[in-house]
């Protein structure tokens, strides 16, 4: 396989792929090493400057988008809204559980001063936070913890695109 | 002249207060606790005044607003002679309290920010059909050695020789949780059918509760009538009756 | 809007379109010609010459695929790699498989104890055991053995390599 083979063959992974893919699955389909797999997608970028998709890292994987000048136009489709936008309340407490991770419900209320069970059940049905495991103690309650899908949502390639937490700021 | 009260939505008692001490542009590790506290109160008062609902949450601040109100008013007592103590500052835990809030309010902001970048972006509409295969397993034992193989091997057949193979039916639903089950359903109740103890039970559940109303009967807590060959068996609570005949 | 840009919006609504669309439909969203946009997308499909994607005429509409050469390669995204740890169930049962194949699950589960038959299908499906026959007597139930492949994971040139039994070890 020479390199440009080995360009065109991701590209065409990252397009069919239904979830971001990882420069280390990528890697492992083609026995290529990830650091090879990051230079020949940024190649694959180039390539595509003048063009209307571009790649972009979220939750850690590779994933072909449109190029954000295009949203008006694809607006025009009417594609359903797959990630609807969360209530201030969901997202405070999103931000809370991805800093504080694992965290039980009263922790977090502790935390934003307010009651936040349906803001967790909403979060969980989005698949944006799970249970993560029990806290030991009186009623072992549950840990939460947020997933893929909450990077995804954001756009962040990671958790440590978040802002830095200055403690005692 | 009227004029608007604009009712903002707060999403807790603490972000009304970082909203207050943002407006009246005071230091928040000097936090001016009466102004504040009677500004607190105003917007109270002013959600009554519209018959809105009070969040309890935000009442309970009120009330430590109040708290902290008078505990600041008291005068100081200053240790005499003895080098001079640092007094805690009564508003210090609530500051921290503010102040860890305020991180998460902002990033909640910033994240915010990053859905509406990220949303302008869009995935392929339509998934390829096609790839719907099974799972392959590549390394299909995980991390599994020979050894571990003949060590589990070796394990089971030594607990064989130990004792007869006992099998373990209800894994799922021991028996003493079956007890208690039935002992809950006969709260309050004189009688209880065996058919509707069993319904939506598994075969396993089922053998549990039948297993759990022998224990019973031995424990002398029921007794079991059946009316006839086939007829509908009925669980009576020795403990009911006890109940009301005391 | 240059032709330039006109060729971009195509190529982004085509990508993201729920169904594959058809001419008219973009050029009704574009407010160009059908045969303008017919002739755009013979632009796109060049500009994607040594690329992975290409786009085809489906069901009257256009679509956005992978290039047919690309499937093999494709086909390994649908194969999750999985790196599942065997279960304690799991392992036990090929253990006692690898011992004393070929045998039933009636005597795996005497031996064990418990209810084998999730671990067995896991196992079937993960190609480290196989049926190897079916014993005689009531019921007439399969016997199980190892696999090749489970020789091959443990570099075993046979079963013969297998560690003595030590029992009560």
């Amino acid at each position: 396989m020479t390199l440009a083979e080995a360009r065109v063959i991701i590209e065409g992974l990252i397009f069919a792929a239904e979830k971001p893919l990882s420069a280390k699955e990528i890697g492992e389909i083609m026995e290529l090493d990830p650091s090879t797999v990051d230079a020949l997608v940024e190649e694959i970028r180039k390539k595509h400057a003048d063009g209307a998709l571009t790649i972009r890292l979220v939750a850690g994987g590779y994933q072909m988008v449109t190029k954000p000048e295009l949203a008006p136009w694809i607006e025009q489709l009417g594609r359903p809204v797959v990630h609807a936008p969360l209530s201030t309340a969901a997202t405070e407490t999103l931000a809370i559980i991805a800093y504080e991770q694992p965290i039980t419900r009263a922790e977090i209320e502790q935390i934003r001063g307010v009651r936040s069970d349906s803001a967790l059940s909403n979060l969980l049905e989005r698949g944006l936070i799970c249970e993560v495991g029990r806290k030991e103690g009186p009623g072992r309650p549950i840990l939460y913890g947020v997933t893929e899908k909450f990077l995804e949502h954001f756009g962040l390639a990671g958790l440590d695109e978040l802002p830095l937490k200055s403690i005692g700021q | 002249m009227g004029y608007v009260v604009k009712l903002e939505v707060y999403q807790g008692p603490f972000d009304l207060l970082l909203d207050l001490i943002a407006k009246n542009e005071v230091d928040i590790w000097d936090i001016p606790i009466a102004v504040i506290t009677e500004q607190y109160l105003e917007y109270l008062y002013s959600l009554q005044e519209k018959d809105l609902a009070i969040a309890g949450e935000f009442l309970v601040m009120a009330s430590t607003l109040i708290r902290l109100k008078s505990r600041l008013l008291l005068p100081q007592q200053p240790a005499q002679g003895e080098e001079e103590q640092e007094e805690e500052d009564p508003r210090r835990e609530l500051v921290e309290q503010l102040l860890r809030y305020k991180f998460f309010k902002e990033t909640a902001q910033f994240l915010e920010e990053c859905y509406r970048a990220a949303s302008r972006y869009y995935t392929k509409g339509q998934s390829l059909e096609v790839y719907n295969l099974k799972p392959i397993y590549a390394r299909p034992v995980g991390d599994l050695t020979l050894d571990d193989l003949r060590e589990v091997y070796g394990h089971l057949r030594a607990e064989q020789e130990k004792e007869a193979p006992v099998h373990e039916i209800f894994s799922r639903m021991p028996i003493q949780e079956r007890i208690a089950l039935v002992r809950l359903r006969l709260v309050g109740t004189p009688r209880l059918s065996f058919r509707a103890l069993l319904k939506d039970c598994t075969p396993s559940e089922i053998v549990g509760t039948f297993l759990a109303i022998l224990e019973l009967v031995r424990l002398g807590e029921i007794r079991v009538v059946q009316s006839g060959l086939f007829g509908e068996i009925s669980i009576q609570s020795y403990l009911w009756e006890v109940e009301v005949n005391s």
